[in-house]
């Protein structure tokens, strides 16, 4: 092979180094849908060469030199049975088979790390809980499950990991949701698998898998200062959330502590439980989802907070689980000379724990 | 073969074949028309009362059998073929089914997670 | 959306033989079968009409759900008295031109003429009702992408028309910025439906042109009979028009 | 004559084409333009098809050229995008959806029902000239600028974040869906209406059969993407907030109005060429399809369950998990009868006498490309692997499998089949089998590669990809330029054939249709006495009979 030039030798190396035929399987479920997968592809082989087979012995056995006088079959319903029953039962198979993958993907467990991932055109902002934030990248920790809960700022995005087998459309408008749980480190891609513009094959990333103590490492060596609970806290007063959802007994707005995962009787009747999706629905739409007993004061703050804002509040409110931060950062605020005296100027009304209106 | 004198009623019938052609005679119309008229006031007035979920499903109800005597009596599906019947229930089948199936995604959105 | 005349054009006069009957076209084999086809094909353009608007009553029976409360704000801004008044009137040109279907069929020439200029004038009368209340909504600032205003849902006093009639509540803003998708189904809704009753008018006036030339009185009656087929298929879709847009909630 | 091919043409010296047929009987640019015959509107079809075929296929060219590298190189990303929309939106609108009905429905339904012509001719010529309007704004649509919408009008993508013609390209689809509305209409109205006496449902040819299914989806799905279509273009203008978030509007109501028509719209596209292939196997294997009622109603079944499995198409995108487990559950329904289908058409070559002329070639073809094609469509359907694999060149080389494996090799088998009947001459034997197997040869070598790479997760519409993905997109390119090939010989020796051909006779394949049965090409009135079928259809034994007769009068003259 001594005639190979040393450019396309050089080319031929390069190609076959990264040369690849499946992807790696680096999350809990990708086994079982490529188990899925293969069972398909054996299904599919098995049918091809049925029918290659066929159609090659029958080309063969009866050509036109070999069996010149065709004879008229007008068919046979056993055999039409067999190839509608037969593909029927191994379709229904795979569907219950793939239902069962797919719900256990769009399922997220109670006790999974939840991280807000917001797509933008042409890049990936991912917010981890601890203020950690990535652009284009997410580092995770193996043998943990980990929720993503999915916004897009403008178009339509995809979140997509193929090496966990993983992916979600990204919509304007409302979270989506996936899981995994992630069991080989390494660093896998992350594309953006929804055509968003020009940019769109830019819009891909790393996603880095870290063994937990390596994680707990770049946990620190990242922060960058607040977390999002703690911006929430700061928008939350800045808006003056606080105003309205300030827990005490004539507050004009529902108290906000252990809110989270509770069920919300509506002012138009029904309950709805309070998840990400539903807080963030009460923030831009308020006057839709009153909670029984209170006026549909509160204004809409469609266009004044971005997505990331948004996220940073309903992170806010679901670690809320006392009033006593509210109360705190109300009693600051009442000292500032331009903030309006509310009810007993300066009675400092104790701080009931865990008061959470019916 | 074509006579061009005045057709009597029977001619004219004849003429269009037995079973297509049934012309449907003016009084039908009239009685159409008189129901059409109090199947409107009697939906507008429906309106007015306050019966809750009732009152879309009363205005949809009248707002069918609206239609369904505009189909059969104006439209003459009522003496056509059974053809032209199956066309007009394909399409409502097929209309029912944009409607049904996109409104089953919608509605079951909150059962699930998201 | 091209002009629907085209598709009664394929059944409309010009045969060479003789023997056959003037309006016989060459490739059917009988009166009957020309008939039996135009009339078929005109019941399968309806079929695409259905599928047509069905796109936006299903976008209206979603947004219907979603914001009701805007939706019923919305609907008070419409007068129930034009509705009601424009739902007769097409009932009443459906009934004009069943009569010229069947002084076509009977070969009443004045007669036919007569109906069709009568279903004529109440086209014309419809599409003056809505440009009454398109006009309304204009100079209120109701219609979508324009200068969009919810004055009229936040602070209803300021419409006494329609407050003293229903004594709305005021919206907060963001429920009452849904009131936008409102009008703008509306105006998609009625807005197709009117223009289709242009075009049939359009017709319509080509037809009584014909029929004072004693076109449809001799025998041929598949023209008149299919925009009939045409005309009471839109005045279905108004009646349900009627039903879901204005009648969404009307008790004060 | 050799002993392996059933063609029997007549004595070459003496046989000329008949003075008397639909291409003499009247000359000069109006008698074409203004034509109502169905034959002369399908010639029209034919020749405006190819050539927005060829540009379809000369954006596929760049677009493979632009993946040989894992970097953008070859053109900047947004030209790249607006290639690919345009290849999309060409090939989909202007070229499969219409393909086989709108050349040969148009050409043979009439005949094979024994009809003089189409219900309404006039409304026929309209369907042209509105393809005609569609594909000529969809030319100023590329001249001016593009569109880099891809061919699904994704919004909010296509109404508030794009500045290129999105509004053009819009009307020219409303357009080409009205000029698909009235070829299906008018299919309905002359099978339902104009049928031969004695044709009864079950003695009609697995083609009209085939046909009427495809119409029926043409009638009622394509006024779902014209109304989607118009809201679209009315959020983009006006910004109605029909689908715009900020206002309020779900942007995955468009989904669903577009999928409701784009999911019927590729069973538009495959079932005409099914049609195509139940005759041509039943022709060279000299035999009754198998299990005839089964395919009819088969191709009936798939145009019903068509219309309830859209949202396959959406199940990552945020629909409810319940209606996901409702869609998938109907799509495994649907692919049923297309192994149905796939099935019967193998045994109907059971106890044949199967000779290996060019359209049987491209029938293999179909047959063994369209079943990888549905079965990977299965992979898709099964909402667990659809996660994986939805969004990559998975679904990229599933459906061009199904399209260009499937639909493009039946259209390309029927062109050879019937072009004897269109144009009274035969094509080139030998250069047409070479054809056809460059033609499979070079398709797998493009799209097999893109199921490994569709697994490995590349996605659709990437300018540029991670380098392990460049081998397979080499090998793929280097494909297309077979494909290319393959694609590029039939008009070479299809026009050749034009001037050279032999001249083919009535029947040379010694076919049981009512068309081989009238001279070719065929009067305008298609038949000098309106035909009665009294025998069965694909009735070989009574052509056996109907040949003996014609030798004893031939004989006795």
């Amino acid at each position: 092979m001594s005639h190979i030039s040393p450019t396309i030798w050089q080319f031929l190396v390069k190609w076959m180094t990264n040369f690849a035929l499946f992807p790696p399987e680096a999350s809990k479920i990708a086994p079982q849908m490529d188990a899925l997968y293969f069972f398909m592809v054996l299904v599919s082989l098995i049918g091809l060469t049925i029918v290659v087979l066929l159609i090659v012995a029958f080309s063969i056995l009866y050509s036109k030199e070999r069996h010149p006088v065709a004879e008229q079959i007008e068919g046979s319903t056993l055999l039409e049975a067999t190839w509608t029953i037969i593909p029927l039962g191994l379709f229904l198979m795979m569907f219950v088979w793939g239902a069962l993958i797919y719900f256990r993907v769009f399922t997220p467990p109670a006790n999974a790390m939840n991280i807000y991932v917001v797509g933008k055109q042409w890049m990936w902002k991912v917010e981890h809980p601890g203020g950690q934030h990535e652009i284009n990248a997410l580092h995770v920790p193996t043998g943990r499950a980990v929720q993503l809960t999915i916004i897009s700022q403008d178009v339509f995005h995809s979140f997509s990991i193929p090496a966990f087998r993983v992916k979600r459309e990204a919509i304007p408008g409302r979270y989506t949701t996936v899981w995994f749980e992630a069991t080989t480190p390494g660093t896998y891609h992350l594309f953006c698998t929804q055509y968003c513009g020009t940019e769109h094959s830019h819009m891909i990333g790393d996603v880095v898998v870290l063994s937990p103590e390596d994680y707990r490492k770049w946990l620190a060596s990242s922060t960058s200062g607040a977390s999002i609970a703690q911006n929430g806290e700061r928008l939350f007063a800045s808006l003056s959330c606080a105003a309205c959802h300030n827990a005490r007994p004539d507050a004009r707005g529902p108290s906000l502590a252990n809110v989270y995962g509770a069920k919300l009787p509506l002012a138009s009747g029904g309950t709805v439980t309070a998840d990400d999706a539903y807080l963030r629905e009460a923030i831009l739409n308020p006057s839709q989802h009153v909670t029984q007993g209170y006026a549909p004061i509160m204004p809409t703050y469609q266009g004044q907070v971005s997505e990331e804002g948004i996220i940073s509040l309903v992170e806010y409110i679901k670690n809320l689980n006392s009033d006593y931060r509210i109360q705190q950062t109300l009693n600051t605020t009442d000292l500032l000379p331009e903030s309006e005296q509310t009810a007993a100027p300066g009675a400092k009304v104790p701080a009931t724990k865990g008061l959470v209106k019916p | 073969m074509s006579e061009h004198n005045e057709p009597t009623q029977t001619d004219i019938a004849q003429a269009h074949g037995e079973h297509a052609h049934h012309i449907v005679s003016p009084k039908i119309y009239v009685v159409i028309l008189l129901a059409l008229l109090v199947a409107t006031a009697a939906t507008v007035w429906a309106s007015f009362l306050e019966l809750g979920i009732w009152n879309p499903v009363i205005a949809l109800a009248i707002a069918c059998t609206k239609a369904t005597l505009v189909v059969l009596f104006f439209m003459h599906v009522k003496y056509s073929t059974k053809l032209t019947m199956l066309t007009v229930l394909a399409g409502i089948f097929m209309f029912l089914t944009l409607i049904g199936m996109t409104l089953a995604d919608y509605i079951s959105r909150a059962w699930g997670q998201w | 959306m091209p002009d629907s005349s085209t598709v009664e054009h394929g059944a409309s006069v010009a045969a060479e033989h003789e023997e056959h009957p003037a309006y016989l076209r060459h490739h059917f084999e009988s009166t009957e079968q020309q008939a039996d086809a135009t009339n078929f094909a005109m019941w399968l353009f309806l079929l695409t009409e259905i599928m047509f608007f069905g796109g936006l009553f299903t976008a209206y029976l979603i947004y219907r759900n979603w914001y009701y409360p805007a939706f019923v704000a919305a609907s008070h801004q419409l007068d129930v008295f034009w509705g009601t008044l424009n739902t007769l009137v097409l009932i009443c040109s459906s009934f004009t031109m069943a009569m010229g279907v069947w002084c076509s069929e009977t070969r009443r020439k004045k007669g036919l003429v007569l109906c069709l200029a009568l279903t004529f004038i109440l086209g014309l009368c419809f599409l003056g009702i809505k440009t009454i209340e398109y006009s309304e909504k204009i100079e209120k600032h109701h219609v979508p992408g324009f200068h969009y205003s919810l004055q009229s849902f936040t602070d209803p006093q300021s419409d006494p028309k329609v407050f003293n009639e229903y004594h709305d509540k005021p919206l907060p803003v963001d429920l009452a910025v849904h009131t936008e998708v409102y009008f703008s189904l509306y105006f998609l809704m009625t807005g197709m439906h009117a223009l289709h009753m242009i075009i049939g008018i359009g017709i319509l006036a080509f037809m009584i042109f014909r029929a004072r030339a004693g076109a449809y009185t001799s025998g041929h009656v598949t023209f008149v009979e299919n925009f009939g087929l045409y005309w009471h298929f839109v005045d279905i879709i108004w009646i349900y028009l009627f039903a879901l847009l204005y009648l969404i909630s009307r008790h004060q | 004559m050799s002993e392996s091919t059933i063609v029997k043409l007549p004595d070459q010296s003496t046989a000329r084409i008949p003075k008397m047929n639909y291409l003499s009987k009247e000359n000069g640019i109006l008698s074409w333009l203004l034509t109502g015959d169905h034959k002369r509107i399908a010639i029209l079809y034919l020749i405006s098809l190819s050539f927005f075929f060829f540009i379809g296929g000369a954006l596929a060219g760049l677009i493979r050229l632009e993946l040989l590298t894992p970097q953008a190189d070859l053109m900047a990303t947004d030209t790249y995008n607006k290639v690919f929309t345009m290849h999309g939106l060409i090939m989909v609108f202007f070229f499969l959806v219409p393909s086989v009905p709108a050349t040969l429905g148009n050409f043979l339904i009439p005949m094979m029902i024994g009809a003089k012509d189409l219900a309404l001719p006039k409304i026929n010529l309209l369907s042209w000239y509105l393809y005609i309007a569609g594909g000529s704004l969809m030319l100023y649509t590329m001249a001016t600028g593009g569109v880099d919408t891809g061919w699904t009008f994704t919004t909010p993508l296509s109404t508030h974040y794009v500045n290129t013609n999105v509004l053009t390209t819009g009307l020219a689809a409303f357009i080409a869906g009205f000029s698909s509305i009235f070829t299906g209409l008018n299919f309905i109205v002359t099978i339902h209406k104009m049928r031969a006496p004695g044709m009864t449902w079950f003695k009609l040819p697995l083609f009209v059969w085939a046909h009427y299914a495809a119409s029926i989806l043409m009638v009622l799905a394509t006024p779902v993407v014209a109304i989607a279509i118009v809201l679209v273009a009315l959020e983009r203008t006006i910004g109605i907030g029909v689908f715009d978030p900020t206002k309020g509007g779900d942007p995955i109501l468009f989904q669903h109005l577009f999928w409701f028509y784009s999911h019927p719209a590729v069973y538009i596209m495959i079932l005409p060429g099914m049609g195509v292939i139940s005759e041509v196997i039943s022709t060279f294997s000299r035999k009754r399809v198998f299990g005839y009622t089964a395919v009819a109603f088969s191709s009936v079944a798939i145009a019903v369950f068509g219309f309830f499995v859209w949202a396959h198409h959406m199940f990552i995108m945020g629909i409810s998990n319940y209606s996901v487990l409702v869609f998938s559950l109907l799509t495994m329904l649907v692919a049923v009868p297309s192994a149905i289908k796939v099935f019967n058409w193998t045994f109907t070559m059971y106890k044949g006498s199967i000779t290996f002329e060019t359209p049987m070639i491209y029938a293999f073809g179909f047959l063994g490309l369209f079943t990888i094609g549905g079965m990977t469509g299965v992979f898709l359907g099964t909402s667990g692997t659809d996660i994986h694999l939805t969004e990559t060149y998975f679904i990229v080389a599933h459906f061009h499998f199904v399209m260009v494996g499937g639909m493009l090799m039946a259209f390309l088998s029927g062109i050879h089949f019937w072009w004897p009947k269109m144009t009274g001459r035969m094509y080139p034997e030998k250069i047409s089998q070479l054809a056809a197997v460059v033609t499979f040869i070079g398709f797998n070598f493009t799209f097999f590669p893109q199921f490994i790479l569709g697994t490995l997760g590349m996605p659709r519409r990437y300018a540029s990809y991670p380098p392990e993905f460049q081998i397979l997109n080499v090998f793929s390119t280097a494909g297309a330029t077979i494909l290319g090939v393959g694609y590029l010989l039939p008009v070479l020796y299809l026009v050749w054939s034009l001037k050279y051909g032999k001249i083919a006779g009535n029947n040379p394949w010694q076919a049981t249709g009512l068309e081989w049965q009238t001279q070719s090409p065929p009067l305008t009135e298609n038949f000098v006495k309106m035909p009665i079928m009294d025998h069965d259809v694909y009735d070989y034994e009574w052509l056996e009979a109907q040949q003996e007769k014609e030798k004893e009068v031939a004989s006795a003259r």
